[in-house]
């Protein structure tokens, strides 16, 4: 046991420090210190530098463009990432279809797909959840009709992110309604472009529009869209679910946010005092750093684990349940910092590029938004009540 | 001892709940909201005519002598009802202050434009660098001629856009923390050196921060005596915590209710998400923590109304608990709706909402368990 | 709605802290105060010192003895009580059985038994539990075969607390074991020194010897003492589990604990402070004390609306949960204040009477053998699982 | 970056579990505990034999050179197996302080005694009034002629009535709080003026509080330099707490899977337990939190072993969970065993005592969460 890199872990820790201060946009950089929300063009800016740089695809193997990288690679490009505030890939491509695609997909696809996916020239998003289906995902009803050479789908799907800007939609679609309900689902690939397809915005209760409703009317999509074989999707996606989890630990960002929380709090008066070194509010910040130390590990034992052999195990579902509940209660900390002035809601502020005057301490803008925002990550990618289930379930054997 | 509402206040409580269920359903209550005002004018006037502007006010004032358990459950139903018209700012906190330390003729003038609708009012007391505490003010009144020159700036004044008078309390003695040297003007909201940045906050009420540039005052705009007004600021400002917890109590109801109501009906996996037990316990917590919250609620009205020692100290304890009780209703309330709990288009996220504000309204949690303890000494 | 006392109530209290000072037995009160445990012999006295002023039976109906107290004049009757710091009054007979007996009862078992266990003649204990049935109560397996006029008992009870000083035992037992295991109950009363009876001590991990295992080998019982119908049992035994609720919320005693651990962690000195004065550590404090603030306007409200008219509902499960968990965390506290003295265990402070040199300051004695005893609050009485269970059917409706 | 155990590091395990299995069967340790000493002198010897004695010591000292992991691979069998054997008192504090601090005369013969089993140490630091502060001291040493007089008491002494001799922790000058000033020496157990009041552990160890009444030492007893002692104390007392944090895990992981096993096959209500969902979450929750304190362990262990300068405070960051994730631990297995889990008889309330003791022991949680936010800074 030991905690030390590798003379050749420290020359890519440099390399990776080189990379942010010289090859990538700068201005994308200064806009995130800025606290600025960044534009769909600046993302895929963003995402292209990373892609030319090799750097886009960590999880992948390294015949389809993957990093190859050690577990220990990962943790320090993480870490580097956190500290110059990288903008986050979009995961819908990168990390969520296209593990499905060169996993399931035959050669044609991933000839396809792939590359644009890396290179981020198309924008994909997601199409599972359903209003009736939320984490009970396998009770979908969108259903795909087979007709000659083309399925003809119909159905709604709901929290579809970032929508709005996706060129493709990967789906869970229901191709047969007989029998088990997992075992009538297909994976489809589909163009956003199709006729019959509209989306309607979400406003969430932060007051920002991230997701909608993606509604199917008859849109015929080619049957060559169709991952593997019909009637499997269920388990190509149970792949991708645990693909999603790893990354959920979220370590390095949190991080991040306790250091600009506790910079903030050594800014904010109480009773002629820094708030950070208020005795109750310390300790709080401590409870909260002190879990996400602990996370850290579980995080690189997991991680190493999964270099031994394979895919994460659902000991993983612990990365997102203690990570989520890290990322909330830090941007619950950033409000109570913030005071009375988490109290100001500033519409434009949740737009991209906003540099207006900000109402209170800068830090303070938007505290309360992300504390509403952030409840999320509790309910999305399998609700944290669902990934105790699946703890019970596989681990304890209950 | 007696935990029983008066015949007069179960129907006060049902006037309020009847306005909520006729004039305040959703879709209208968002129209208000984004409404050039971000409140109703006709509502106020409803107000007005139901006599609710003049509850806590004595006779002699042109009020109805109420209590503070009549305002307990008016701002109870105003909870349920999530309603953003300023009765806080206009009738609790600077009608409080006016009723507490002005001169009949400012009482006269103040409570009776209160009272009738024509007036309405804020109170600016919070200050960037002082947090939560009531005597860390810089902004100061300086003593000019025969009238007074205002000075310094107000933060997250509620009320504030609409306001046609403000209450402000400024330094005009002593150093930055003291308790002595604290009082209280009336300022024209249009006076000349006022300026206010407005904005609605993220629980769709409405507040502004205030700038006060040398505004000139008159000695007849002083309210109450001078150096002397922390004491009464405190009161004031207990009756309105109490107030606003009132409100959150009847919020924490409707939202612990709605999510065993949706819990209901909600299916996932082939059975309603109620039939899951630790849905289930969740949601008996959410109960229970409302109960208690209304417990300590009764206590610290009861405590206000008897003018008890430890009223203060009462208040603290049930704004604490608000907070974290109110947090983790609102919280598992989103949690249980799931998704749809993330909507703005529901009205849970909503209670949430204000849940969440109400925390830092008049001091957070930590705030308030501090002056528990020192109270408690 | 109003907190203040009537001109009678103020007198009441008058009487009871009189009767306190002057009529209840001086030694009994020295004893408790220097923390000792009271012998059998001490706690009939104390229980016949209050039946001798008409204040032994709360909750009983005039008619039988009780005290016909208003709800307010219960509440400063407790908190008088926990003044003094009065040894609380074994349940079983007053409490437990006796509701069942006046309610459901022949005339001639309220003669016979009411009497003596109004005056404290007679010690009770119950016979519910059994090993195989904790919460599952109803299915419970001791058998009583009816034979001619005696019924003929085998079976084992469990967690019969104090039966080693008891006289007789009140039992739920299996008289039909057909239909559905509610109804083949019946509720029948036992004289603890009939042929056939075993009992064995069982040692908790306070290192107490407070509960038992009752062994009934077809002892023979009349027929006589069966309460009510056979086959009724559950429905009487369920009246009798809601009385039990009331009184467990246990508000003034926990405050008088709350005030005691205050001027034990007034003296304990940390880094050259009180340790009460320790921000972190009155934190803990405060915490406790607005629960336990709660707790008591929630105990009014339900004695105020069971004075309104009758039985306590499902709500009262509130006070057996906050109840318990405050008076748990009570025994944390002092736990933690004691410090390194917290460790050292003397079995014989467990005995009546010890009066040993403390190691360490007396406070401390027998902290840590208080909280792993406690821990059986939330168990007993149904389990605060079971409790919640109840809310959420009986009130939530789910 | 590595996080697996080296060959001998399994091999050390595997001989510990072998122990535990074959000599530590729950009814054996029973009666070890009520035994005269409270532990077993044949299993003494064992440990010598297989090498444990020796195990964190220099092989110039007669050791076998482990590291802060060989110590937390044994420590962890040893809170699975609940052994008392006093090995943190003789071998981890008392052999630490004297690797750390002694002469080379002092090495060989204490070390020497400890590692061939002869020689039982016990470590007495602790003071009443200084609960969890290791340099608030009243026991004097003074010096006196050629040598030093001992004077004052120490509390909770671990290990201490097996002792054959002790390390006194000692203010050799200085006021009661101060950091410099304080000195160890090597004190007979057995000297005239040193007594001992002796008593079994809720947790079923062995504790002496120890009084020295003008005990005499010669100037050889004295523990490395006069009046630098506290930075060695700190040391030392860090490797302990890492030490029993990893019995602690140890303890966390049986309690949690007893509490599992004990789920699936208690049943009630016509089902075994294990299958209410309540119960599973919270089943869950323990194995996260041992889970994520086992993390810190590996981390707290790392950092010694390198010698980092966060080491202390990522240890009270470990402490501190350890705490809080045992307590947790701790009392959910008994609320799951139900009445069960009161009894002396099965095992797992064992465990809760010892996981309760362990939070006290050099340190509660709110001990360890300031020092961390101080080392933090």
């Amino acid at each position: 046991m030991d905690l030390s890199f590798s003379a050749e872990e420290l020359a890519f820790r440099d390399e990776v420090r080189r990379f942010f201060k010289e090859e990538y946009p700068k201005d994308l950089l200064e806009k995130r210190s800025k606290g600025q929300v960044l534009s769909k063009d600046d993302i895929v800016r963003s995402q292209k530098a990373l892609a030319a740089k090799g750097w886009a695809a960590m999880n992948w193997p390294v015949e389809h463009g993957g990093t190859g990288w050690t577990a220990t690679q990962r943790y320090i490009y993480e870490e580097e990432a956190a500290a110059v505030d990288l903008q986050p890939l979009v995961p819908f491509g990168l990390s969520m279809v296209a593990p499905v695609i060169y996993t399931f997909g035959n050669d044609e696809q991933k000839k396809r797909f792939l590359p644009d996916i890396l290179e981020s020239n198309v924008w994909w998003c997601q199409g599972y959840s359903e209003p009736g289906a939320g984490s009970d995902l396998a009770s979908l009803k969108t259903k795909a009709v087979r007709d000659d050479d083309h399925y003809v789908v119909t159905g709604t799907k709901t929290w579809t992110t970032l929508a709005q800007h996706a060129d493709w939609i990967f789906c869970l679609v229901r191709t047969d309604g007989s029998g088990k309900k997992q075992e009538g689902i297909s994976f489809l690939l589909i163009d956003m472009k199709s006729p019959g397809i509209s989306v309607r915005p979400i406003i969430t209760i932060d007051g920002g529009h991230e997701v909608n409703e993606t509604h199917f009317e008859e849109v015929r999509v080619p049957a060559e869209n169709l991952i593997g074989e019909e009637g499997k999707g269920w388990t190509y996606a149970k792949v991708l679910l645990t693909h999603e989890r790893t990354g959920i630990a979220a370590v390095a960002r949190s991080k991040r946010s306790l250091s600009k929380i506790k910079k903030f709090a050594a800014k904010q008066m109480n009773g002629g005092l820094p708030l950070l070194e208020d005795e109750t509010f310390r300790r709080r910040i401590s409870e909260i750093e002190i879990e996400l130390m602990a996370l850290e590990m579980t995080d690189l034992r997991t991680l190493a684990a999964v270099s031994l052999g394979g895919a994460p195990g659902p000991e993983s579902s612990i990365l997102k349940i203690k990570g989520t509940e890290i990322q909330q209660a830090l941007t619950e900390l950033a409000m109570e910092v913030s005071g009375y002035y988490a109290m100001p809601f500033i519409p434009e502020s949740l737009e991209p590029g906003w540099n207006g005057d900000p109402i209170g301490p800068e830090e303070a803008v938007g505290t309360a938004s992300k504390y509403f925002n952030m409840r999320k990550t509790s309910i999305y990618g399998g609700s944290n009540e669902i990934q105790k289930n699946i703890i019970s379930k596989a681990v304890l054997r209950l | 001892m007696d935990f029983s509402l008066s015949e007069e206040q179960i129907l006060l409580q049902d006037s309020v709940v009847r306005f909520v269920q006729d004039e305040y359903e959703f879709e209208k209550r968002r129209k208000i909201i984004s409404s050039e005002d971000g409140f109703s004018r006709d509502n106020w006037k409803t107000f007005a005519e139901l006599g609710w502007l003049a509850m806590p006010f004595p006779e002699e004032m042109g009020g109805i002598d109420g209590t503070p358990v009549e305002t307990m459950v008016l701002m109870e139903s105003i909870g349920k009802g999530l309603i953003v018209e300023p009765y806080l700012a206009t009738v609790v906190l600077a009608g409080g202050l006016i009723k507490e330390a002005g001169s009949p003729a400012q009482q006269e003038e103040l409570i009776g434009g209160i009272v009738d609708g024509s007036t309405m009012m804020a109170f600016a007391y919070a200050e960037a660098q002082g947090r939560y505490n009531l005597a860390d003010l810089v902004t100061t009144a300086s003593q000019q001629g025969d009238g007074w020159v205002l000075k310094g700036s107000k933060c997250v004044v509620l009320g504030g856009p609409s306001a046609d008078k403000l209450v402000v309390s400024a330094r005009t003695s002593g150093d930055q923390m003291d308790s002595n040297g604290i009082s209280l003007f009336i300022v024209d909201a249009n006076a000349s050196g006022v300026s206010r940045r407005n904005y609605t906050t993220v629980d769709g009420n409405q507040a502004s921060d205030i700038t006060f540039n040398n505004v000139s005052l008159a000695n007849s705009d002083l309210l109450g005596a001078e150096g002397n007004a922390l004491p009464i600021i405190e009161k004031i400002i207990d009756e309105a915590t109490a107030a606003v917890c009132a409100e959150a109590v009847g919020a924490m109801e409707v939202t612990y209710q709605a999510s065993v109501e949706y819990a209901k009906t909600r299916e996932q996996f082939g059975v309603a998400i109620g039939q899951f037990q630790v849905l289930q316990h969740r949601m008996v917590e959410m109960f229970m923590e409302t109960e208690q919250t209304k417990s300590l609620l009764y206590l610290a009205i009861m405590k206000l109304a008897e003018g008890a020692d430890d009223a203060a100290k009462t208040v603290s304890a049930l704004k604490a608990k608000v907070g974290t009780a109110g947090r983790f209703v609102g919280q598992q309330a989103i949690q249980i709706h799931g998704g749809m709990g993330m909507t703005d288009e529901m009205s849970v996220g909503h209670y949430f909402k204000r849940l969440t504000m109400i925390n830092t309204l008049f001091g957070s949690v930590d705030h308030h368990m501090k002056r528990f303890a020192q109270l408690s000494d």
